[in-house]
């Protein structure tokens, strides 16, 4: 099959809030699941930063301007796959994951809380290696005879990975319901998106390997919702692999250990602030009454007070005991890891 | 019983295994209409269907790499790298995804994949074909990496590797796949992974090799003994990684000398971390320094003098006799 | 830059020998030159084959069915650089390599004969890796002002592979002066084209990384000469890099140690039998009385004659010492590497 | 002479070659408008321009294999990986072709590349940054392994490196960056490749470390001396791969007593490799077995836990005193 490039940005909603486009059919319960989540990751990720400030958690990447990636999450159901980065965490936060899991996995703890039942695995570090999981995943389904689907998602920089393509190709040759999603932010920390390829759109090299490719307004959750959507449904019903391609931005820096200002303008960033998902949204949803004003207000004070037991679920959790990190390398642990756990922890 | 070469075996474990469990998928390069470049699978796809046992387009990170998607969903891959030094270009798939997913998820998620791939020397192979890996994934950490000697070995550690609920890498000498034939059960049974095999007892040295350097160390051992009365305790490490630093370290401690035999190069390597072992745990014992009869530091030699290089019988009966030495 | 997927398959002469494009300008000479290596290539890659079954020759990859290859290192100038894979010796040939250097390599000696100053690397065995060296001499080119090129070789499996997609990216971001041809033979051993990939056009790569895809009959030289010359008079001009895939089929194994008959038809092999590469190019070359009848059987005596000395020196070759082992790890061999020669070869 | 971190010697090494010699290119992720994420390439591109000092895509076996190729061609690449555990997805272009151009090739072609890498425990950072690599490069054969213990030695060995003839993987400990400054010459000087340091002399025991973990080391051993009244020599591998045997046989064959410290898991790593040295060459001196103090066979050690696992002095200390017990 051919594709050709894609040409149309898909948008529902511009950065003003007027309508441009057919919303996708969501029932007013799964509007303010969305914006609650949007809301509540942006509270998440600047408290995870000040917990960063106070050593309190460690490295640590923001994704504030990036919310709209709760709609790469919200057409899937518990038995689909999401695999996503460090960056994703809104996105898992819809799947299902607590947002316990990832302030454990970034203080240093082990990653537990991602299941097969909610169909997660942890936030992948390695640039790009999750896609070709994905596939795997997406493989495993077909094969099963599922109507599941596997979402990747990586972020632009990833795109120039070996990796990345050959998931693509995979996915392609075996028609896996498989959705890979670019949070295109238009960095991979300081180098920016044209010194990662020379064409105008990543989603590209969707047609190049038989895939689609389709270009969204990343900033906008409902055009994300509706894309990704449209994906999963021909995933499901056999028609294979996707690309979709999100233009976002990060607010905030790489991560706590990196100074934005190196290498972008203010006035990039203020062109990218006045394009605000969350802000955006809000507007929709008020005018199109599915939100109150005061449904706001609770909501966002909803969202203050799970943070705040988050936090302090978190402050409570207790460190892994040393003795663990013998434990996970295998499911039986060999007799000579045992004798390296008693001669570094002590003999017990 | 009947009489199999190695590829057999391995190709009837493989048939077994697709047989008893539905979660079993056989792909990689070739593996399904050609049976695999050394017919190891041969006729499986005909049989199984081409949903259990399929070929992949030419990218061993994306083999490894869908190989661990699927394990992480619950089924039971077996992956096959054309030749291992080309698992090199998933490296990153096996050292830092399959073998650390268990680890980073503290035990949340388990990685249940074997990587099978052909590997080693006298067979004239271009470049890489040749090459020996076992100590790259033996440091990796998180995978298990074994090497049978021979079809009845071949056949019982494949069984425990796919039964195995983590990653194993299972690399299979080329020299071994029909040179030797052996009795070889039609059932299934397994070998367990991680404990070695005294091949033969002795009193003299401890000499330990494995995959087909097991039989040159063998012939040698017998050489030895037979020309120079000694007795000389052969054993097979077969899972390279983690050791079984226990009869390893009992035989030494006994007979006092021993020998570490592979075709592997010699920096870093299992030998190394052998000697480590009967240096930590059977120093007292030791009554001259353990040789190490090995590929040198060089890239594996080239075809054309790869018997001079090549560990081969005379340079491990000289290395034994110098070890004997009172 | 946007380039559209390529639609035309570019040819000049048809399978029956007609003038159906315009053909590259070449002088006879030249005509002479690429038809002389075709027809010496067929011969020496027979004689490999025989010389393997009879044991003298390590196992080697056929290229018949494929010598307009030539035409991939035609337009090339000496300070050029080619950078190929086993299947590659005729365009190695063209490009000034002695056809003893690959009898040298498959009888497993050392690579001698690939030289920096004919701008040649060893044959290259892993899949694809060469075609990211080929990227790094062109930017290298680039970067010391020159108006050379680099040309990366390699077949429609390698394709699939991560790091040929890097390299294409790495080309277009870098406007490298780099040509990347891909000698589709249809199959990567026994795996058909359709199994490598889910588009019928492996040019279609290209575009992706804005860089122009090109789709040429690979079995007529002068349609492979023309479209690489195009792309390197681009390329020396400063406009970046090509694609180019060429279309053709190898007629026999996949290497010594393979069996065709296990996955490809007989009607399959009949169809390229039918468009035979050389058979094409010497009625082009009658009918344009470039060549007479008594030339040609000139030229095939020359090249058996010139390849019946190739096969002689090849027999008086002296095997490498096992000493070299050691001398070429690195510059200048390590204390504790001549302390192993020494064990495993005996004290000199 | 200025006090500097190692950050800014290497910085001040680069800028050097970059000044002295046109081949020399450095590029890899941020290493350019960024000048790296630990600023080590810091000015470099504003000074040098953007075609000495570049970024790249984000793709590491891009980064090696470019570099291959300039290297190949007459440039002297310097490549930065942005954590050496990334260099995973290079593994094939080291491993496979930046180790074996000269080889293969019979000498005819060479890679003057080096590549640079931060790793280490100590900064918590999240998985895969802080892995030891240096065991499977010392493996690769081909690739001298170079891990500098602070800021004199780094810009020695990394002037020595660059203009070595062959690839040189560079790894800088991250904890070694910022925390301690030397007196560095502001000029170019080498420090030969493949010869370890004598750091301090001794008689009783020879400690032999690298990296971050040589001061730990140190500091361990003069405790025990301070505290014991015993004397002990301490090495500085340097260069990890090719082994300078002479330096650590000589030692040990003086004090009788050894001990190994990294932080590299222990399975056929260097340690495994140096203790296999001693055993070949200096056994009849060797008094007690000779310790390994590194990490465990685990995948490197959760940030919330590594203080407990990575050797710290205390357990140096403990492995120093059963070595030393008589
Ligand atoms: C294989 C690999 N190389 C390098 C890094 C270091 N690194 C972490 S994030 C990052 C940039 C990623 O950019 P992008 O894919 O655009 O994702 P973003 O962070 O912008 O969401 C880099 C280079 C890494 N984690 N993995
Ligand atoms: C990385 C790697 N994987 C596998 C192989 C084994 N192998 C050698 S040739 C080949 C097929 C190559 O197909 P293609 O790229 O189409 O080139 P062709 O041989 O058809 O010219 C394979 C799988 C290899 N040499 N390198
Ligand atoms: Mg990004
Ligand atoms: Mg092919």
């Amino acid at each position: 099959m051919a594709y050709p490039f894609p040409t149309e940005i898909h948008r529902v909603v511009d950065p003003e809030g007027n309508l441009v486009g057919d919303p996708p059919e969501l029932s007013p319960e799964q509007h303010r699941k969305l914006y609650y989540w949007m809301v509540f990751g942006r509270m998440w990720s600047e408290r995870m930063v000040a917990l960063q400030r106070q050593g309190r958690m460690g490295t640590f990447a923001p994704h504030v301007g990036q919310e709209a990636q709760a709609g790469i999450a919200s057409p899937l159901r518990q038995d689909d796959w999401l695999l996503g980065t460090y960056r994703e965490c809104i996105a898992y936060f819809v799947k299902g994951l607590s947002p316990l899991a990832p302030m454990a996995t970034h203080r240093g703890y082990f990653s537990r809380g991602y299941t097969r039942e909610l169909g997660l695995v942890p936030l992948q570090i390695v640039i790009g290696n999750q896609m070709l999981h994905a596939v795997g995943v997406a493989m495993a389904m077909q094969y099963e005879g599922t109507d599941r689907v596997a979402v990747g998602v990586c972020g632009d920089g990833a795109t120039s990975q070996g990796d990345f393509h050959e998931a693509l190709n995979f996915a392609a040759v075996f028609q896996a319901p498989f959705i890979a999603v670019v949070q295109n932010n238009q960095y991979a920390i300081s180098v920016p998106r044209q010194r990662q390829a020379a064409v105008e759109y990543l989603a590209y090299r969707g047609p190049a390997f038989g895939i689609p490719g389709y270009i969204v307004d990343g900033n906008d959750v409902l055009a994300v919702h509706k894309v990704v959507q449209e994906c999963v449904e021909r995933a499901r019903a056999g028609e294979g692999p996707s690309l979709v391609e999100l233009l976002t931005y990060r607010m905030g820096a790489h991560t706590t250990a990196d100074d934005p200002t190196k290498y972008r303008s203010d006035e990039e960033v203020a062109h990218w602030q006045a394009r605000d998902p969350i802000k955006r949204y809000r507007i929709f949803l008020l005018r199109q009454e599915i939100l109150s004003n005061e449904e706001d207000e609770a909501l966002h004070e909803q969202a203050t007070a799970d943070l705040q037991r988050c936090v302090e679920e978190f402050e409570a959790m207790p460190p892994p005991r040393p003795e663990e990190i013998f434990e996970h390398v295998f499911e039986t642990p060999p007799p000579n890891l045992l004798r390296q756990r008693d001669e570094i922890l002590g003999t017990p | 019983m009947p009489k199999w070469t190695m590829v057999q075996a391995i190709n009837q474990a493989l048939a077994l295994e697709l047989e008893q469990d539905r979660r079993v998928r056989i792909f990689g390069e070739d593996v399904g209409r050609n049976g695999g470049v050394f017919r190891v699978t041969d006729g499986l796809q005909e049989r199984f269907g081409e949903d259990r046992v399929f070929d992949t387009p030419l990218a061993e990170a994306g083999i490894i790499g869908v190989a661990v998607g699927m394990a992480l969903y619950g089924l039971r891959p077996v992956a096959e790298i054309q030749f291992a030094g080309f698992a090199h270009l998933a490296f990153h798939q096996v050292a830092a995804q399959a073998a650390r997913l268990r680890y980073r998820s503290g035990g949340e998620h388990h990685v249940p994949l074997v990587i099978r791939a052909p590997f080693g020397g006298g067979v004239r192979t271009p470049e890489l074909h040749s090459d020996s890996v076992e100590a790259f994934y033996a440091h990796a950490e998180g995978i298990k990496v074994v090497i049978p000697s021979g079809p009845y070995e071949a056949k019982g550690l494949l069984h425990a590797a796919i039964q195995d609920p983590d990653p194993v890498f299972f690399l299979e000498h080329m020299k071994l796949y029909r040179s030797l034939r052996e009795e070889v059960p039609e059932e299934r049974y397994t070998i367990p992974l991680m404990e070695a095999r005294v091949v033969q007892p002795g009193n003299d040295l401890t000499a330990i090799a494995y995959g087909a350097l097991l039989h040159t160390t063998l012939a040698a051992a017998r050489q030895v003994e037979k020309e120079d009365g000694v007795s000389i305790e052969v054993i097979d490490l077969r899972t390279v990684h983690p050791l079984d630093e226990e009869t390893v370290v009992a035989s030494v401690n006994r007979t006092g000398r021993a020998l570490v035999v592979h075709e592997d190069s010699r920096a870093a390597s299992i030998a190394a971390e052998v000697i480590a072992v009967i240096n930590e745990r059977a120093l007292y014992a030791l009554l001259k320094p353990v040789r190490r009869v090995t590929c040198p530091d060089t890239p594996f030699p080239l075809p054309a003098v790869e018997d001079v290089i090549v560990p081969h019988q005379e340079r491990i009966v000289r290395a034994l006799r110098e070890t004997l030495e009172p």
